[in-house]
């Protein structure tokens, strides 16, 4: 037999065999690296400042919304200017972040402010002095609907203070809101004009005088659901609920005698006031009407090197939806 | 020098036992691969061990359905972080269909947070309303109010609709992949605490 | 001696320097592997970072259900006139360890306080001059380098009244007619006071 | 011939095939060892993304649904153009009324589903691939009708 090549020829199969050992955990260095990176991706939070773009706006709209209060209550012109201040200050306050904010006043709807802020308070009644008596006619959209009042001002069970909103034309439909005391409760039933009735008792402490917020159905600082949504499907309701969204309602107090205190609401369209009731000045005791903006149209930009957001928000305070 | 045995060139005398390679030599190199193998084959899979993904995308998410309940869902996009009543409550109402106005749909806490029905989430609601800690929350339907669970109107197994404000599988006390995502909420004029946990 | 027919016994050591040579390799492999790899002991460890994201929307969900019945705007009003500074204050003029008895306190103390996060309370506003100046509301100390900053913007009237310690408005005082009040008026002209952002930075301890 | 005679060759091609079964056998294990996990981190940084995607989608979904009108809204977020050494792509589809996102890599076919709420206003089906994608909304008369994700 001839002499085959001897043993040492074995090949170095020990060196190949570490080689393509270390050509896997090279493979595999490769996979550890991506699922780092995983790891860190996952850990990544959202887009930086994507969510500040919804919370600036609503920082915006209230402060809108300030600014429409101030005017409404001492210089109706002055919206503009404040707009413009808000947007300034905003802009460089958040340049500093990366942000780009552009705030500017598009255009406002008229409205009427109804009020009767006699200081101590003084009973609902007409400049007239009329108990049951009707405030506007032909109204649209109501906002901000605030009654100011104390527990001694409160009526008992018997012929509770009533606040109506009835449609234009149709007065059996009618959206009624009562409110007396009940042994330091504060009860308000609200019956809605497609017949719903529901009722919230809110046990307020102390003498002083409180709010009840009718379109935000929250008293004292108490929220209540009978003025926000109606007890049996739960379904939501507020001021005027039931009346048909294309007609126009009237307002009217019933048993203005019965409650004492203060009240404002704000009112469009702008003429719906009613002029026999209401006096124009804002004397003492009388309730009074004033022009008054009631929406403010606003444009609104947020930027950022990744978040383009362009909206126009309609600042529109205490409205119910 | 003493000669040894003559060797002759290329004579046959080399016999394969002279290889000067006694098997010590031989026992010491695969001893040593071997060894450095077996060290090798121990200790890779310890460099791997913590890499072994399971669940990453939990953290994203919790993270996801959190940004989505308390700034979208159950509220109104226009203000994050404040919850609408009727639809929070009515979202840990398991079982009954989800009201035609909320922004959910579906009776599970799975389908009303769109994720596939084997995830296991839990979502709930925490606070301190009265007292000192926190504790879990409930709807106390008589007084339309959200109050703690260890105050006396939460009776939510005696027939009147109360409810605990705690929606899915009750998370694994031991086990810790589970990733938790906290919000906090402002509801009914108090901030309570969102707790998303997934695994 | 080499033989011509590669004889076969020189080679000898030759395997033993193959497995070895073998075995370094292998060891080199790992090691580079390892070099390679961004192994750092935190690597496995996502958690500090989704915990940070956590605080961040903590302090903005605080703000925005305070600032939604507008808690936040009062406490930047809630001024003892006498005193000139925030109503039962620490002589420093800032709240230290407890947090102040209004509603952005107390919802502060619930959801923070009780989670043992530390936290500072800073209000940023532009004097008239333009430039920004910044006040303390509360201070706790100086935060980790893991803290995260929330902020929100509140917008202050002229006539908007001071806060009386019960939380009430003031009848008389508005932050125009205040005279120790820290905010100055950053728009003269007009009807805005000021716009104040108001900053929670937050840190676990 | 040394006394062992066939032996040799015989323990020759022993060891020769022993060592080159080692090896391959080594090769070979190894080999599917790397893939498989190769494809579990794929799938796994597919799902992140997946995840990450979806989350912006819900933003820009909110961002539309918050103010009456809606001029622009946009959210782009930079992800890795490779996953694990593949290149990957998104795809936002109605999907008939259940909204889905589905990321798919090419290498080893790995495939991703994530639901999104029927809410969301999706139409039709819209394609980005890895790296940079912008999740946007198609605005018409000052509402978002169609939510779309594309590349940068």
């Amino acid at each position: 037999m001839a002499d085959l090549r001897p043993r040492d020829e074995r090949g170095q199969i020990l060196l190949i065999a570490a080689f393509t050992l270390a050509v896997i955990f090279v493979a595999l260095a490769l996979v550890i690296n991506s699922a780092i990176f995983t790891e860190n991706l996952a850990s990544q939070g959202e887009v930086a400042g994507s969510s500040e773009a919804l919370t600036y706006q609503d920082q915006v709209r209230q402060s809108v919304a300030e600014a429409m209060a101030y005017a409404n209550r001492y210089d109706e012109s002055s919206l503009g200017a404040s707009v413009d201040t808000i947007g300034g200050q905003s802009s460089s306050q958040q340049a500093r972040g990366g942000r780009v904010i552009d705030v500017s006043l598009v255009s406002t709807t008229d409205g009427t402010r109804i009020a009767d802020n006699a200081s101590g308070g003084s009973a609902f009644r007409s400049s007239g002095g009329l108990s049951d008596w009707n405030l506007a006619d032909g109204v649209e959209r109501t906002r901000n609907v605030v009654v100011t009042t104390r527990h001694s001002d409160l009526p008992t069970s018997g012929t509770p203070f009533r606040l109506r909103a009835n449609e234009t034309g149709t007065p059996t439909n009618v959206w009624t809101m009562s409110v007396w005391e009940d042994s330091d409760d504060v009860v308000v039933r609200v019956n809605t004009a497609d017949g719903d009735v529901s009722e919230c008792r809110v046990a307020v402490a102390g003498a002083g005088t409180f709010q009840i917020d009718v379109t935000d159905g929250v008293i004292a600082g108490e929220r209540c659901h009978a003025l926000t949504r109606d007890g049996t499907a739960g379904t939501p309701m507020w001021f005027a609920t039931g009346i048909p969204s294309g007609s126009t309602y009237d307002i009217e107090i019933a048993n203005g005698d019965a409650i004492g205190g203060n009240y404002s609401m704000v009112v469009s369209p702008r003429g719906s006031w009613n002029a026999t009731t209401l006096t124009t000045g804002s004397a003492t005791g009388t309730p009074y009407r004033t022009d008054a903006i009631y929406e403010a149209t606003v444009d609104y930009a947020f930027r950022t090197s990744q978040v383009t957001y362009e909206t126009e928000i309609e600042v529109t305070p205490g409205e119910a939806p | 020098m003493a000669t040894g045995p003559p060797r002759p060139p290329g004579g046959r005398a080399h016999t394969d036992d002279s290889r000067a390679q006694t098997t010590l030599d031989f026992a010491i190199g695969v001893s040593l691969f071997l060894s450095v193998m077996l060290f090798v084959f121990a200790f890779v899979p310890g460099i791997l061990q913590p890499f072994e993904l399971s669940g990453e995308q939990d953290t994203v998410l919790s993270e996801r359905i959190a940004s989505d309940l308390s700034q979208g869902t159950l509220g109104d996009p226009s203000e994050p972080y404040v919850l609408e009543t009727h639809c929070t409550v009515a979202f840990f109402d398991e079982g009954s269909p989800s009201p035609s106005r909320c922004d959910y749909e579906g009776s599970t806490i799975q389908e009303r947070l769109t994720v596939e029905d084997h995830r296991n989430v839990n979502v709930s609601l925490r606070g301190t309303l009265s007292g000192a800690d926190a504790d879990l929350l409930c709807w106390d339907a008589t007084s339309q109010r959200i109050v703690e669970r260890g105050s006396g109107d939460c009776n939510p197994d005696a027939g009147d609709d109360d409810r605990l404000l705690t929606g899915g599988e009750t998370p694994p006390q031991s086990n810790d992949a589970t990733v938790s995502s906290r919000r906090v909420v402002g509801i009914q004029q108090t901030n309570v605490t969102m707790r998303v946990v997934v695994w | 001696m080499s033989d011509r027919r590669g004889g076969v016994d020189e080679r000898g050591q030759g395997h033993t320097l193959e497995a070895v040579a073998a075995a370094f390799l292998l060891v080199a492999s790992v090691s580079f592997a390892l070099q390679m790899t961004a192994v750092t002991p935190l690597s496995a460890s996502t958690s500090s970072q989704h915990l940070e994201n956590q605080l961040r929307y903590t302090g903005a969900g605080v703000m925005a259900s305070v600032e939604e019945r507008g808690g936040l705007s009062r406490a930047i009003r809630y001024w003892d006139e006498s005193d000139a500074r925030f109503h039962d204050a620490p002589d420093g003029g800032y709240y230290t360890a407890d947090p102040p008895d209004n509603a952005f306190g107390r919802a502060l103390n619930r959801t923070l306080d009780e989670r043992n996060i530390a936290y500072n309370v800073h209000l940023v506003y532009e004097r008239s001059s333009g430039d920004r100046a910044q006040k303390r509301l509360l201070y706790r100390g100086e935060p980790s380098d893991h803290a995260v900053r929330a902020s929100r913007t509140v917008t202050i009237m002229d006539r908007d009244p001071l806060i009386d310690a019960d939380g009430t408005e003031n009848g008389t005082l508005t932050v125009s007619n205040a005279s120790t009040y820290f905010l100055p008026d950053a728009d003269t002209g007009g009807p805005v006071h000021n716009v104040v952002r108001v900053e929670v930075v937050a840190w676990r301890i | 011939m040394t006394e062992r005679g066939t032996s040799t060759a015989l323990s020759y091609v022993l060891t020769l095939s022993i060592a080159t079964l080692l090896v391959s056998g080594l090769l070979f294990a190894g080999s599917t060892f790397v893939e498989d996990s190769r494809e579990q981190v794929i799938r796994q940084e597919l799902q992140v993304i997946g995840e990450h995607l979806a989350s912006n989608v819900e933003q820009v979904d909110r961002y539309a649904g918050a103010p009456e009108t809606v001029h622009e809204a946009s959210l782009e977020q930079t992800f890795p153009s490779r996953v694990t050494g593949t290149t990957y792509d998104a795809i936002l589809r109605e999907n008939g009324g259940d909204p889905t996102l589905t990321l798919r890599a090419t290498d080893p076919a790995v495939t991703v589903e994530i639901g999104l709420g029927s809410d969301v206003p999706i139409t039709g089906e819209t394609f980005a691939d890895g790296g940079t994608i912008a999740t946007s909304c198609e605005v018409s008369g000052g509402t978002c009708d169609r939510i779309v994700i594309e590349n940068v």
